[in-house]
Formats: structure tokens, C-alpha cells, sequence
């Protein structure tokens, strides 16, 4: 499943482009944020976007997270495809009673007759310099709230795919935006495709030892292996994509293959996504597998600080990667 | 902005008189009767939860049937509401099914929501009744939602947006009305305010003294109604119905009335007198709004207690039914939480 | 450590003796939410209290989410050592901002230079028909979040001598209630204990296998234990009492002990808390010990139906636990 | 309620002229001294960030130095503030070591907050500046409970609250300041009105002429004032100082006022005009205070500009020295976290 083009754009174009296209094709998708309009979105996601669709589709709203929230709610419960944007992941804090016991539960607590299809784009993590409340990942939460999705590309590629999917899906998708990783390109064919939301990847094949990762960690493990080829360990790195609903078997997969594996997010480590992604190794046949324990990377337990040394610091960089996994290879050897 | 200081009374008041006489009596008789099946049901319900036959919280309306149904009585077929924990009233108000709320009620799978949202969470989602939330305030940023997909999708429909007194302390009603507001969604904002939040009465939770005085902060119009008269309900409601059906954008309406029952059934009722509980009882709204149709000719005596036995025996009938409903069963409830 | 008396009182009586000792001790604790005074709380926790402190500690608000998090977090910057009351673990959704934004990063962001010593009880779970916006337990989520410490007791005694150590710890602290505990029974001492945080507790001794259960779940695995026993299956029963800080020590030692663990929670199992006791369990001495993979029992995934059947259905009974357990026992032999 | 229809305009209005004649010289001086010190830091700071030398984003309150400087000159030594990202103005005012100050900007260890907070979150507690938010409106409810222990405590001092404009359509704004005055809390709520929240201006997020207009949901005094204006806002805020300390609860202060710079580094200024900036950079705050103490005989020329030039200097050595300050170190991270 990779791209058959030449043409490249940014991960940041990639959303766009997903939006864009879903949009032509269909009147009831809109994009509802702050500053999304004339601004652009803080990061420049939806810029043009209001131009072609005009000021009710790409809809600037007050700065009111709940409100934004339930106006995506209300009107996906009526049929329509809202994309919510929150500006930075850390303001679903306020969209929490929105999302979590109306989204994500009417469904069920209407006995079935109901359905919330709708998107909320979240911009996530740390590197910009924003410090604590602006640099969050946030997905454990959602993962854990029944009724919610939640998907997190780590590339181009994956970004369009899967956001033409979420916004085509009938339930609420978290979808994760890594500010880092806006800038990156990739090979993104101009068509409308999906990738199927449960489909995790195997971004790089090796031998030696596994590594889950998602988001940012991905090309960042990626570069990791390429520097643990140079030693002779060989390094598969698989991207879930999706962390909710999990493609087990392809993890599982990998990790029967070569008896390691190496868990990396950049959320805090205590109670992070990597504790059920290891939850599930242990659960899956890959278990009788194992010659190692599984190790989990993530962040630190601390928020994220203001300081550029600090806040790389507070996140497993490429080196921390290829630390921890030459450690892993060794390990009971 | 207009604020009314309703002194609540049990007789008509001059504008009602008239509304008696404008509207037909099929329509009078409808509000009669809707207001006897609230009172019947949640009498029932009460009834029921006593003899153990249900496992669960609820919250009874009985003293605000008017505000549930002179409001829901402006509404066009088509029109939508969406509302909140003590949400029996608009149920019936909007024209539910009372067997199958009843059977919601006990949580049996011909329910509403086949018994998965019970008493706090009924939905008749093609009734145009697109549920009630158990978090206070809930609902408010889900009608945002609702009436910018009605404007959106260029509709003349409009939405009721239901909540207590204490809902209006949530920061969510004032994210959604100034949001509506900006907006100018057709939405009415309708505050069912029974005077206390559990056992908050609302001057010890704001300083302000009506409910209705908010608008002023989102520039729409506010008005504070007695909400035990189901006519001058009937009359402030419609106005604000046609603000938001011509584009005009959302009101706020405070229908000021009083739940005579504790606030659920943990309630042991120490914030309060029985004096005050029982000034109320003789404010019932619904032997005053029988007494208006009688003083008015509309009805005699017989008819009007005639539609109130109609009521009841509808009540009557639609619990012994539901008892009868089978339950649901838990296989497989993963597969509901999302839709394909 | 267990109690040293007779006197038997409620978990719920517990809670309050906890609150009522540390305020007669200490101007600077309050207890603030919705309706703890006239009412005495929704649960009836704080009965009695308004007469003994006054509307000034026992303080009554507007029903406002945000504000009273706010109001707890601001009293805890001045030094005070509010206590604040959400009246279902559901509404924290509203506060988290104020939690997880303001309460848990202020101290790290602002350079170690203040502390924010408060505690927040939120009664949790499901089995009073309070469909699924009243049911939740959502204690994954503030284990995710650094700056915050979470404890779920599962008795009278650790209620009480839990609760004091909160109040006098010098952080946030998320502090748990199982409603369906509040009418359970034990021996408390009178006078004033702690039990510290990081402390977990063997519950029941067994040889064949570790169930890691907390809150709820600790009688309902106690009580499936005693069933097995009748089979001469001696199930160990480990009870963290305290999430984050965790003490992974006690629970290494136990699964070394007996080689098969069973993890145990009413939360969804996808994402849950569960997740973390396996990655720190499989990342621990004990993972050479393991007989059989790690077996989590969890909530399903699904918001907590109202009807009665389905609500048992929804989270583990005694009798899912003598299945589980009774399973992993024999797994891999 | 009072609101104000402000008239933002280059001379000090007759309010304005009878202060010039009561306040001390020196108390003028400082005012003077601190807009000029805010200006001058905001210009280095955005220097450094071009330059390079800043990993982050900031926010700049160039064009609203009157709001921040006017409002804290009325505090007593022991009063506290709580604020926002577009923080430095209040920091300064409230007498923050520049150097300490810029450190933190830099992101060094010997800065306010060691490195770890940066320009969105300065925070000098022992100076009475309990910190900044970055997220927009998150400080109010912090402040509620501020304000509830100096009540609880029976001080004597208030707390002012700063948020912007945009802050007040989020609900926290609403529940924060209907708490608060449900309990009569020692606070002023002041809205630093930029008229923008990034690219919207304030008419396309509320239907209201003036922010102040929302202190009737909470039954508290609301005033809007030219908050380029810095005796203006001194007597505004001074005036609700009284009220809070005085057991009466808080008041709702609505500075008007613009911010020249964008949003932050990335804005492109797509909505406004380049005519409206120089429009408001014709009503400079610090020229027309410089001007009206010229005007009003309190000062000459030349040593308004020396105190503005030892704004400057003060600057320039600020972050000369900060500059040499050493960086924090990453190692044990986490034993920061918790209080012991
Ligand atoms: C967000 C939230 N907070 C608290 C509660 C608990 N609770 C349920 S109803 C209620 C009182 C609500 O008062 P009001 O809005 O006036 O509605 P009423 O019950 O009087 O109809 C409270 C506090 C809740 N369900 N949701
Ligand atoms: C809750 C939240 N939503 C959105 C943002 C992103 N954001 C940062 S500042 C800002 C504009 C705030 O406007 P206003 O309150 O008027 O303050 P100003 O920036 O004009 O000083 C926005 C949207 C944020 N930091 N927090
Ligand atoms: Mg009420
Ligand atoms: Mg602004």
C-alpha cells in the first residue's frame, strides 16, 4: 500500500487535499474551527479552502471548544460529515463532555437508531517550542472511550488516505495532526483513495527486533533502522495508523517474526497507548514468541517543557531509538 | 431584550383569554390531554419504581407539565427538540409512543432505545425528539449542531433546545447561545426552570433575578414566562418559534414553574418546606389550565375530565404492556457502538 | 496493614471520617462541589458536615464544572488544601482543562516553584442503572497525565487511611469511589492514619495465580477467589489502591510468585488501565517468571447500558473472574 | 451596570486631567516608565526571535500597554494578578525583574520559571504574578479560587484577572465569573479587548456593542473603557479594586485597545487592514501619555524622554545578561513534576 506517483506534497497538503476533495464531492462535509477561515488555520491547513467553499462551509467560530464540539455533534447526528479542527490537541480538554458522552455514546444509548459521522482533526505534539499546553498527545483517553475512533498518520501517503476514510466513516474519528510532521513530503497520488482505518503497515522489514510506532515516531524509528543496518541489526517497523480499531495481527505478525519488540510514543510512558499495544503482544500468539521483554520508549513523565533542549529532551529522538533497540536486540542473548 | 416578572397565578391571564379563543378546541384539548399523560406517566413511574420494578434513577416533572406542552404545542410536525434528564414531558409533549417509552422506561428491548438509555436518555429520533442528555447542559452544544445542519440544509424547520435552571451555569449554555447567536441558527433555548438545581434554589447560585436577563450577554431576546400557564407558554414560545423560523435567530425563555416531587429519588427534600411544596401543589397547572377551559366555554366540566381519564386509562395500558415486553439480551453489544 | 479495631463503618463513612479528622485538624481543607451541604452530597458523603464546618468549608456551587476545578486549583496555588466533589466521575470531562491544563503542569511550568495540594473525589463505575453517562471510569485518562496522582481504594480501611495521605499530599490527587462500595462494611480505626500512596497490598495469598484488581474489583476477585479455592485453585489477590505513583514491586513479586496474571477493571478493557499493569508487569523481573501470557478482564467496549442485564454484562461479575481465572490457571500447563 | 461607549481618542479626557493633578509625580514617572519598559521588551523580544535566539512562539501586546500598566498601577505591593499568553505587559507591570524575565523568554535556567514555561507562562509568585496561561480563558477559573482563599483567609487583598476578548465567548469565562459573584469574590475581571481573538474581530463572534454588557448575566458592575488611555484605566479599575475589597463582590473591566503586531510569528494579518494598524498607531498609548503629561505641566519634554530612555537601557542590559545565563539541564525531569 504505497503511493504508485510521482507527485509530491506535504503532509499538511495531504489533509488539505483530503478535505478539498470530499468536500467537492459532497455538499454535507464542511470544516467548522477557530480561524480556519480567512486565516487559514493556525497552521496553515485549510488556507484557500475558503475561497472555494465559502464562509459557511469553512465555518470560523468563536473561541468555545464545547460549543464547537456539540455544533459537530448536532449536526452529524442530522446526517451531515462535520470535520471539527480544534486548534491544538490540548483544547479537546474543553470538548471532553461533547465528545465523550455525546458523541461518542448516543449511538448506543439510543439503542442503534442513530449515527455520528464526523472528524475531529487534532494538531498534536511537541517541538515547536509551545511548552506545556500547546504540545500534548492526548490519544490514550480517546482510545479508552468506547464509541470513538482514533487514527494518527505518519505520513503524506497515510494522511490523505485515511482522512478521506475517517470522513467517509458513520462514527466519530479522532484524526492526529503531528505539528512535526506537517512539513514532510511524500509521494501523494492527485486521485481520492482510502486506506481502511484497522490496517496497520510494515513501514521497513527486518529481522532483528520490532518496532510499533505511529505519528512521529514512525519516520523517526525509520531513521533509527537505517543507522542499526549500518551495525547489522535489522529493524521492521510497523505503523498501526490506527490505534482504534487495532490491527493486531499484523503487529502480532511481526513481532512472532523476530521475537522483539519495541513500543515508541511520544505521550508520557505511564499509562500511555504503549501499555495496551503491549497488552495486546502479550494477549496474541506472538507471546510464545517473545525472547525478550517488551520495552516501551515514550516520553517522560513530565509535561512538556518551554526550553528547546529540555522539550527534545522530554521525547524519544531518533538516538534514544536506536539506543533502546540496539539495547533490545541484545537483550537475554 | 423583554423581562417579564410573571406573577404566577391560577387563573388566565388577558392574553391567554385570547389564545383560548383563537385556538381550535382540537388543539386545546391535544394540550389537555398531553399534560394529563405526563402527569399519569410519571405518577406510574414513581409507582412502578416503588414496587421495585425498576433499576435506576429518574427524574419526575410533575408541576411543569405546561412548560413541556404549551411549548411543544407551537411546533409544526416536522420541528425538533432536543431536551434533558426530566424529560418525560417533552417525550409525551412531542407525541412519543407511550408504550414504547413506557418500555423504554423499564429498559425492555421494544424501548425507545431498546432499554440501553432508560428514563435520563429517550429518543424518538423519527419523532423528531433527538434525545435527552443526563449531563446537565449537555444538550446545549448538541442543538448548535442540530440547528446549523437545519440552516445549512436550508430547512423552515426549527429546534427546542430544553434545560434547568442549573444547566444555565454550565459554561456550555453560554459557549452554545452566543454561538447560536452569532450564527442566527433557528433554535429556541428554552430554560424549564423548576427554581432549584437538586437543592440549589437559583438565588443562591446567581445574582441575577431572572434566568431570562442572560440574553442580554448573546444580544437575542430573553423573556421570563410563568411556565405553570400552558397558554402564555403557548403565546412566547410561538414568537420566539417564528425569530428563528424567519432567520431571525435564537431566544431565550425562562418558563418559571416548580417540580413538586424531590429532585430524583435520592432526594430528601431538606432544602425546601413542605409549606412551599404545597403553595405549589395549589398552583398545579394542570386544574388551572381545566379551569380556564371551562371558565372559557370551551369545555365543560365532563369533557375535561373525560380527556383526563382518556389519559389515564392510555397510561394504564401502556405500562401493563410494557411489562409484558421482553428484555434485552447482552450478546454482541460491541457491535452497536458503531455504526457500519 | 489492616486494621487494628472492630468498629466496622461504612467505605462511604470512612471517606467522610477521613475529611471531618483532617478539617478539625486543619483550617486550610474545605470540601466544595454541588450540593455537599444541605443535601449532603448526591451519595450522601458529606452528610452532617455543613452543620459541623459551616457553608464557608462545606461549600455549596453553582453546578460548574470548570469553576469548582478551577476554584480547587486556585485555592491549592494560595496553599489551602481544598477537597473537590464531582458528583459522577463523568462530569470531570468538563474540568479537564482546568485538571489536566492548569492543576497538574502548573508547578513543572512555573519552574518547581509552586504546589498544588488538592484532591479530587469522584465517585466512579457502573451498577446503579445510571445508563452510561453516570457510570464511567475514566482513570486511564489521568494516568496519562503527569502532575496528577491517582488512587482507587478498594476498602473502608485503605478508603480512610488513603484519603488523609491525599489530603496531605502536596499534589493533585485524583481520588476514586466505587459506588456501589460506599454501603460496604469494614473495620477502620477511629483515630486518624495514612496509608501511603504508593502501597500496593496483597489482599489474598495464593500460589497458582496473581489477580491485579483494584477498586471494585478486589471483592469481586476476592470473592471469586474463595470459589476457587473450593476447586484448589489458590488465586493471589494484589490490590495497587494506588494507580500512579504505582507500586510495581509488590505486583513483580506476586506474578514471580505464582507465574500467571489476571488483570482486573470495570473501565473498557481497550485502552484501560490494564494496559499499563501489563507493559509494567511484561518490563519487570517477573516477565522470566510467566507460565502463560497476561490476561486482562475488563469492562467491554461499550457505554454502560441502563437495562439491568446488560448493565451486569457490561464489566466483570465474580462469576467472569472465576471463569478468567480458572482459564489462565490451566493455560499453557 | 455602566457601559461605556468609549471614545478612544490622543488627549487625557477631564476624568484623566483630574488624576494627572492627584497622583504623585513618581507615581506617574513609573507608569510612564513601565509602558515604556513593556514596549522596549516586546521590540527586543521580537529582535531575538527574528534573529533566531528564541525557539517558540509570542505573543506581543505592543499597542496595549496603557490596559496592563493602568490596571496594576492601582494594586497595593501585596495584591496579586493571574493572566494570559499575551502576558509580558502585566509581568512587567507587576514588577518583574527584566532580567529574570527575558531569561525565562530565552529559556534559561536562572529565568522565572527556569527555562521550563517560557513567554506564554511567566509566572513570579513571590512577586504576586501567579503565572500565565496559554490556554485562552484558563485562568479564570484558577482565579475564582484565588480569590475564594484570599476571602477564606480574610487578607485584605484582590486579585486582578486578565483574559482577552475572545476568552469571554469560552465558558469558562461564564461559570468563573458567575461563581465568583455568587460568593462576592475579591477579584476584578479586567478583558484586555484587543478587538481580535487571532483573525476574528469581536463583531463576528458576539452579537453585543461592548464585552462589559455580559456583566449583567452575573449582576455585577461591567465598564467598558479606552484602554489606550492609562489614567482612564486606572480610575476604571481603581474604582472596582474598591468594590472587591470591599466585601462586593467582582466587577467586569473592558479595556479597549489594539494590538499592532499579528496575532503571533505566524500570522499574516489577512484580516485587517494595513490602514486600520496605522490608524491605531495614531493613538499610541505611550506617545499620548507622554503627551498629556507634557500638556498638563507635570513633566518636561526631556525627562519624558529620559524616562523612556531608561526604559530602553534597562532593556538592552536585561537581555545582555540574559543572554549569558546559563541553560537548564534535562536530566531529572521528573522529580520536578511533584510537590514532595
Ligand atoms: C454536568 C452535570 N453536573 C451535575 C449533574 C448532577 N445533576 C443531575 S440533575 C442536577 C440538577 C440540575 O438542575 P437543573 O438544570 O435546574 O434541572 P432540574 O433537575 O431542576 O430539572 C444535577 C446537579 C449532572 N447530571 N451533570
Ligand atoms: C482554549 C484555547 N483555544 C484556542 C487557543 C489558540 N489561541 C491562542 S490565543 C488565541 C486568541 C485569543 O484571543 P483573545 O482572548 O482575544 O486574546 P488575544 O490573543 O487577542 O490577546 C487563540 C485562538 C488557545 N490557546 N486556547
Ligand atoms: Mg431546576
Ligand atoms: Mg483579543
Amino acid at each position: 500500500m504505497t503511493a504508485n506517483t510521482t507527485r509530491e506534497i506535504t503532509y499538511l497538503e495531504a489533509v488539505r487535499e483530503a478535505m478539498v476533495q470530499e468536500m467537492r464531492l459532497d455538499q454535507e462535509v464542511f470544516l467548522i474551527g477557530e480561524d480556519v477561515g480567512t486565516y487559514g488555520g493556525a497552521f496553515g491547513v485549510s488556507k484557500g479552502m475558503l475561497e472555494e467553499f465559502g464562509p459557511e462551509r469553512i465555518r470560523d467560530t468563536p473561541i468555545s471548544e464545547a460549543a464547537i464540539a456539540g455544533a459537530a455533534t448536532g449536526a452529524a447526528l442530522m446526517g451531515m460529515r462535520p470535520i471539527m479542527e480544534i486548534m491544538f490537541m490540548d483544547f479537546l480538554t474543553i470538548s471532553m463532555n461533547q465528545l465523550v458522552n455525546a458523541a461518542a455514546k448516543m449511538r448506543f444509548m439510543f439503542g442503534g437508531k442513530c449515527s455520528i459521522p464526523m472528524v475531529i482533526r487534532a494538531p498534536s505534539g511537541s517541538g515547536t517550542g509551545a511548552a506545556a499546553q500547546h504540545s500534548q498527545s492526548l490519544e490514550a483517553w480517546f482510545v479508552n472511550v468506547p464509541g470513538i475512533k482514533v487514527v494518527a498518520p505518519s505520513s503524506p501517503y497515510d494522511a490523505k488516505g485515511l482522512l478521506v476514510t475517517a470522513i467517509r466513516d458513520n462514527n466519530p474519528v479522532l484524526f492526529m495532526e503531528h505539528k512535526l510532521l506537517y512539513r514532510m513530503k511524500g509521494p501523494v497520488p492527485e486521485e481520492s483513495y482510502r486506506i481502511p482505518l484497522q490496517s496497520a503497515e510494515v513501514k521497513r522489514e527486518g529481522r532483528d527486533l520490532t518496532i510499533v510506532a505511529y505519528s512521529i515516531m514512525v519516520p523517526r524509528a525509520l531513521e533509527a533502522a537505517e543507522k542499526l543496518a549500518v551495525e547489522g541489526i535489522e529493524v521492521e517497523v510497523v505503523d498501526p495508523r490506527c490505534l482504534k480499531p487495532l490491527d493486531v495481527d499484523t503487529i502480532a505478525r511481526s513481532v512472532s517474526k523476530t521475537g522483539r519488540a519495541l513500543i515508541a510514543h511520544e505521550a508520557p510512558v505511564t499509562g500511555g497507548f504503549g501499555g495496551e499495544l503491549a497488552a495486546v503482544i502479550v494477549a496474541s500468539e506472538a507471546f510464545d514468541y517473545l525472547d525478550a521483554p517488551i520495552r516501551r520508549l515514550a516520553g517522560r513523565d513530565v509535561p512538556i517543557p518551554y526550553n528547546r533542549t529540555l522539550e527534545r529532551a522530554a521525547v524519544p529522538q531518533v538516538e534514544d531509538i536506536v539506543a533502546a533497540a540496539r539495547a533490545l536486540a541484545q537483550e537475554g542473548k | 431584550m423583554t423581562v417579564l416578572t410573571p406573577e404566577i397565578e391560577t387563573a388566565a391571564p388577558p392574553s391567554s383569554q385570547r389564545l383560548l379563543k383563537e385556538l381550535p378546541r382540537e388543539k386545546l384539548a391535544w394540550m389537555l390531554q398531553r399534560m394529563c399523560e405526563i402527569r399519569y406517566f410519571e405518577e406510574k413511574a414513581e409507582d412502578l419504581y416503588i414496587r421495585g420494578q425498576v433499576h435506576g434513577t429518574m427524574h419526575l416533572s410533575i408541576g411543569q407539565e405546561a412548560a413541556s406542552v404549551g411549548s411543544i404545542a407551537t411546533l409544526r410536525p416536522e420541528d425538533l427538540i432536543i431536551h434533558h434528564h426530566r424529560g418525560h414531558g417533552h417525550t409525551i409533549a412531542k407525541g412519543a409512543n407511550l408504550t414504547t417509552m413506557m418500555a423504554e422506561f423499564l429498559g425492555k428491548e421494544p424501548g425507545y432505545c431498546r432499554g440501553r438509555g432508560g428514563s435520563m436518555h429517550i429518543a424518538d429520533i423519527p419523532g423528531g425528539n433527538l434525545g435527552a442528555t443526563g449531563v446537565v447542559g449537555g444538550g446545549i452544544p448538541t442543538a448548535v449542531g442540530i440547528a446549523l445542519a437545519l440552516q445549512m440544509r436550508r430547512t423552515d424547520q426549527i429546534l427546542l433546545s430544553y434545560f434547568g435552571d442549573g444547566a444555565t451555569n454550565e459554561g456550555e449554555f453560554h459557549e452554545s447561545l452566543n454561538m447560536a447567536s452569532t450564527w442566527k441558527l433557528p433554535v429556541v433555548f428554552i430554560c424549564d426552570n423548576n427554581q432549584y438545581g437538586m437543592s440549589m434554589h437559583v438565588t443562591k447560585v446567581m445574582n441575577i433575578q431572572h434566568i431570562s436577563e442572560r440574553a442580554a450577554s448573546y444580544g437575542i431576546p430573553g423573556q421570563s414566562v410563568d411556565g405553570n400557564d400552558v397558554l402564555a407558554v403557548y403565546e412566547a414560545v410561538l414568537a420566539a418559534d417564528e425569530h428563528a423560523r424567519s432567520g431571525q435567530g435564537p431566544s431565550l425563555i425562562d418558563l418559571m414553574s416548580y417540580r413538586w416531587r424531590g429532585h430524583s429519588k435520592s432526594d430528601r427534600n431538606l432544602y425546601r418546606t413542605p409549606q412551599e411544596i404545597d403553595e405549589w401543589k395549589h398552583k398545579c397547572p394542570i386544574r388551572r389550565f381545566k379551569q380556564v377551559l371551562v371558565d372559557g366555554g370551551v369545555m365543560t366540566r365532563d369533557e375535561v375530565e373525560g380527556i383526563d381519564q382518556t389519559a389515564k386509562t392510555a397510561i394504564d395500558h401502556a405500562a401493563e404492556e410494557a411489562l409484558t415486553f421482553p428484555e434485552p439480551s447482552p450478546e454482541n453489544m460491541e457491535a452497536e457502538v458503531y455504526a457500519p
